[in-house]
């Protein structure tokens, strides 16, 4: 039988991206002050988490930043077996999305154990000299009684 | 103008068939041809079924491709010669069949053009690994940085969805074990053997590994003309009543988790178009996006076929099966005939326009085939998707 | 011709074109959409459908990137698709945007483009080596220069032309550029400039190249009976055009974009057009390179093959000259954000054939026009006919 | 639509965005996220280009011909896409050819600057028609080579060739 052949390659770059107008106060604001920040859309009456320099809706320019709580309820869950290039995590990983009271969207991310649907949880910041202006400065979400 | 003289005059939106449809088998791996003989070859067919000369009939090529899903930047630049398309109007929609099928059906709504050809593909096996790739379309800033495998946006939504249809895994079971049966008389399909889910391995629970439908090579080439056209070049053109296409919010935090709105807003539009006011009882056959177990149940709904949260009951009550009431997924689906990445909502249309033409051999349904609807989604972390009505 | 719906533009936005932007590219996409819009007087609800361009997704660094861009381009459940014709998908977006009006499946159509090339590195360039044939081009380490080369000194050898002449292209839209607050470095340059610059694949230097950028544009168009409603000066899309050759562009003669040629001909036939030399007041054709704006100007058989040095040197191609090229600076002086800078040739005969390019308005009320972009392997032409 | 009020032509405008210099991103002054993409391939070659890559492992330029339009096409592939037909026969062409156009670079694919140029060249291979491939000049000094210039493949070590475009080493001048 022939031996079908291949030719092997990649892309070779990497990225470098910047976080945005809207991502840089955000980011920023977790890391600085523990804070999450939104944007306000007076005309949609939204306050968009993560905040954004738009309303996606009536394509306004959002300026007004406003501060979520810390405190959100999950959407729905997940518990992720595989990593980003589909191996196996050492451990299964739980990932809620999390809606907070006054904010349009939300935010996804790890929970400390598992959750359900309805469940209160809060973020949980990592120390602010370990902070490097990433999603990622927030630990985790824990579940709040 | 076309060398085979269309007679159109404004006034009215001109009706638009399909009068050629090329598909090649779906397989696991196709390591004996590149993707450009992959694609000529349905090409071939595609043309030999309308009965046309590409060089000298078909006046534009509307090809799909993604970058990433081919490892070449500018893909397009790699498309025109084996569709028959080189020194001609050809131009590629970066998203599935379905809205290349689109817009090509505006080339002709325009009047410029009264022949196009569509063409889609998969060389998935061409991809030493996809998660990667998929990793690749998360938010850079705010989702891919937790370095999950893409697949858990699935299990976020199929919990959202289970929760609030009050659907459960049993289902989920149902709609595999639907569409693993229907392809085994799809000679098209991947699969030629059936086995009953197992659940063995969990992906992002709720999500299994078994939900997924699995990876294939193929390409497909649809060939679409003007009214006049068509029934010069065939008794039975099926015509295409309607299309729509839409996007819910690209941001996880504000798409809606439970519901396909993507699927809802565009189904809207084709069947504004196609004047189907109610899909359920007007529709004899519908071919879904089955990327997960669920989506087809989340399409089915948002594609009215079901009330929103009852999918799953008409499923239990045999409605969607191959001998339902309406049936859906006949071919098999992604989950049985094998996901083709952006040709899979070609396939749907293809199975849709032989279950019109009654050519569905094996896999047709039974009874009068009169109106069918075929859809796609373009897979996480995207709220994007399409749809085509298709009538005799 | 019969065409369904006749188009208009009737609103155009553009952001600056930066080397590297802090925006991410929804943000850039935004504010080209928002100031299209705000142009028009339009609300984005008001909007039927929207078609994005946008070029390799290894630039942004996103897999499809029209999804991860659509929010911002304002197609928040919308009709929304993405079009990619390689280096020709700007001017092809606004062609793209037209079907979807002319079909008369919608009056209206939000067309944005955007490239965000800076989050690629080392240097986005990089990115262009997997362009190439993956398997019998990649492996002999080429980069995106070599094809302007080789193709540069085919166009010299076959018309005897001098390196000045070619030069003189960069002059010019440097010079052209001064005056369009987008531009990325607003700086003139002399000829001894470009021709004393570092040689990187000769005949290519480094200033017969565009800079590197990253940017957004946005067109919006309707129907005539909408545009009539929106505007008492809708600009009108007559003539649209597009074709692509083969791939294999080493079987080819590169001396002559052909295919520029059959797309400029499918869209002056669309918009009535028989002698383009006399009926076309300006023009913006594609000028990535200094030689391509040469090459292109015969392409859209503007003049003779060979000859558009000649009228270059002359100076009928200046801004004050009989048949202006590229007035905006094109992107030799504003920028190369691929898609966005394609689309922005769009725009410029949209401010032009209003009256509204400021200190870029060519003189003697011009009426007609073309915009042109090319791409892939040397082997799209993408060709859009305005007329006021 | 009715209630839209025509507007004026709009007036010149301040574009947005917010240019950045590499050190405000090197120093962080903005919030970057760094990230290294894993995508890989291992595209099949197929029919026509196996055989081809096939062909110049024995040392050998394979081309196909169309039986319709007679034309030779190198790059073979199983179609002509003028004719939209399935090739005909097998070609086996000369190793020669000549030069229809070429750069001189001074710069590697990621931009780096050589001290030693590559002269990349488009080859028409030897009674192929105007048909050919993209290369590489070698054993020429940079000022010597010319449009027109006849050529000559030189071949790896049959022990080395790998069936690639790169078992031809380059093509070196006829003298």
């Amino acid at each position: 039988m022939t031996e079908y052949g291949t030719i092997e390659g990649d892309f070779p770059v990497h990225f470098r991206y910047t976080a945005g107008v809207a991502g840089e106060k955000f980011l920023r604001e977790i890391k600085d002050n523990g804070r999450l920040l939104a944007t306000r859309c007076n005309n949609c009456q939204l306050n968009y988490l993560p905040p954004r320099i738009y309303c996606e809706r009536c394509l306004s320019k959002l300026e007004e930043y406003v501060q979520i709580e810390n405190t959100g309820i999950v959407q729905s869950y997940t518990v992720c077996t595989l990593d980003n290039e589909g191996k196996l995590l050492p451990e299964p990983v739980n990932v809620a999305f999390i809606q907070f009271p006054s904010a349009h969207g939300g935010l996804i991310h790890r929970t400390k154990g598992e959750v359900c649907v309805g469940d209160k949880v809060r973020a949980v910041f990592k120390p602010k000299p370990s902070r490097t202006g990433s999603i990622l400065d927030i630990e985790y979400f824990e579940k709040l009684p | 103008m076309s060398s085979l003289g269309s007679q159109w005059r404004c006034g009215f939106l001109r009706r638009v068939a399909v009068v050629g449809v090329g598909v090649t088998p779906l397989k696991p791996a196709t390591p004996e041809v590149s993707y450009k003989e992959l694609i000529f070859d349905a090409a071939l067919k595609a043309y030999a079924d309308a009965g046309v000369n590409p060089r000298r009939d078909v006046e534009s090529f509307v090809c799909s491709s993604e970058d990433f899903y081919e490892g070449t930047s500018i893909f397009d630049e790699y498309v025109p010669d084996q569709v028959g398309g080189a020194q001609k109007p050809v131009c590629t929609i970066s998203a599935d069949g379905i809205y290349s099928l689109a817009n090509a059906y505006m080339q002709i709504l325009t009047g410029l053009f009264d022949v196009v050809a569509v063409e889609a593909h998969s060389k998935a096996s061409d991809i030493v690994n996809i998660s990667p790739v998929y990793d690749l379309a998360l938010d850079p800033v705010y989702v891919r940085p937790l370095g999950l495998n893409a697949n858990f946006v699935g299990g976020l939504e199929m919990n959202a969805f289970l929760h609030s249809s009050r659907a459960n895994l049993a289902h989920c079971n149902m709609v595999i074990e639907k569409n693993r049966k229907n392809a085994l008389s799809n000679p098209l399909a991947m699969n030629s053997t059936y086995a009953a889910p197992t659940r063995a391995r969990v992906l992002s629970y709720p999500l299994f590994m078994e939900d997924v439908a699995p990876l294939a090579d193929g390409a497909a080439v649809v060939v679409l003309a003007a009214e006049d056209i068509a029934r010069n070049l065939r008794d039975d053109p099926v015509w295409l009543a309607g299309v729509g296409w839409a996007s819910d919010s690209p941001n996880l935090e504000t798409h809606d988790w439970d519901k396909a709105t993507y699927a809802a807003l565009a189904a809207k539009q084709a069947y504004r178009q196609a004047k189907i006011s109610n899909p359920a009882d007007e529709i004899q056959v519908a071919e879904v996006d089955d990327t997960y177990s669920f989506k087809e149940l989340q399409h089915a709904e948002a594609l009215k076929l079901a009330s929103d949260g009852r999918a799953h009951q008409m499923l239990e009550h045999g409605l969607y099966d191959f001998d339902g009431g309406l049936p859906v997924n006949p071919s098999g689906g992604s989950i049985g005939m094998g996901h083709t990445l952006e040709m899979s909502g070609l396939v749907r249309v293809i199975e849709v326009v032989q279950q019109l033409r009654g050519a569905a051999g094996r896999h047709q349904v039974a009874g009068e085939v009169e109106k069918g609807v075929a859809q796609a989604w373009r897979g996480v972390p995207t709220a994007s998707g399409a749809v085509v009505v298709l009538s005799r | 011709m019969l065409i369904k719906k006749r188009v208009a533009v009737v609103g155009a936005g553009m952001t600056k074109f930066m080397r590297r932007a802090q925006e991410t590219g929804k943000e850039l996409a935004f504010e080209a959409a928002r100031q299209a819009l705000d142009s028009a007087g339009m609300r984005i609800q008001d909007v039927d459908s929207v078609a994005l361009g946008s070029a390799p997704d290894a630039f942004d660094g996103v897999h499809m990137k029209g999804e991860y861009l659509l929010d911002g381009a304002g197609a928040w459940q919308k009709p929304y698709s993405r079009n990619f014709v390689g280096g020709g998908t700007g001017v092809f977006s606004a062609i793209h945007g037209w079907w979807h009006v002319a079909s008369g499946l919608f009056d209206t159509c939000l067309v944005v483009a955007e490239e965000k090339m800076s989050s690629c590195l080392p240097h986005p360039q990089t990115a262009f080596l997997t362009i190439f044939d993956n398997m019998i081009e990649r492996p002999l380490g080429p980069n995106l220069i070599w094809i302007f080369a080789l193709e540069m000194q085919r166009y010299m050898q076959k018309h005897k032309i001098p390196k000045e002449q070619i030069a003189q292209v960069a002059v010019k839209n440097k010079r052209n550029a001064l005056d369009h607050p987008s531009a990325q470095i607003p700086r003139a340059a002399t000829l001894q400039d470009i021709m004393n610059s570092e040689v990187l694949a000769w005949p290519v230097q480094r200033l017969d190249i565009s800079p590197v950028s990253d940017g957004a544009c946005a067109v919006l168009l309707a129907s005539e009976d909408v545009a009539r409603k929106i505007t008492d000066s809708p600009v009108w899309i007559d003539g649209v055009g597009w074709n692509l050759d083969t791939t294999y562009w080493t079987n080819r003669d590169l001396y002559f974009p052909r295919y520029v040629a059959n797309a400029a001909r499918m869209a002056y036939d669309m918009a009535g057009i028989t002698n383009p030399r006399k009926q076309i007041d300006f023009a913006e054709p594609y000028d990535p390179f200094d030689y391509k704006e040469l090459h292109h100007m015969e392409g859209l058989l503007l003049c003779r093959k060979g000859e558009a040095p000649k009228l270059t040197a002359e100076g009928v191609t200046e801004r004050d000259g009989k048949l202006p090229i590229c007035p905006s600076g094109g992107l030799l002086g504003v920028g190369n954000p691929i898609a966005a800078a394609g689309l922005m040739k769009v725009c410029e005969l949209f401010w032009q054939l209003r009256g509204e390019a400021g200190k870029r308005q060519v003189a003697g009320d011009p009426r007609t026009a073309v915009a042109q972009a090319w791409g892939d392997l040397m082997q799209i032409g993408t060709v859009v006919v305005m007329h006021a | 639509m009715e209630a839209l009020s025509k507007t004026k032509p709009s007036k010149p405008f301040e574009p947005a965005g917010t240019g950045l210099k590499e050190e405000d991103l090197e120093h962080h002054k903005v919030l970057t996220i760094a990230y290294q993409p894993m995508v890989k391939y291992a595209w099949a070659t197929g029919v026509a280009i196996g055989r081809f890559l096939d062909g110049l492992r024995a040392g050998e330029i394979l081309g196909t011909k169309c039986d319709r339009c007679g034309r030779i096409a190198v790059p073979p592939r199983i179609f002509c896409e003028w004719c939209f037909k399935r090739s005909g026969e097998w070609i086996k062409l000369p190793d020669t050819g000549t030069v229809n156009t070429f750069s001189i670079s001074y710069i590697a694919t990621d931009t780096t600057r050589l001290k030693t140029p590559t002269i990349p060249a488009v080859i028409e291979i030897d009674s192929a028609g105007h048909a050919g491939f993209l290369h590489i000049i070698g054993e020429a000094k940079p000022e010597e080579v010319r449009i027109g210039m006849p050529v000559k493949a030189v071949w790896a070590d049959p022990e080395k060739r790998k069936g690639s475009i790169t078992d031809i080493r380059h093509f070196k001048p006829i003298r």
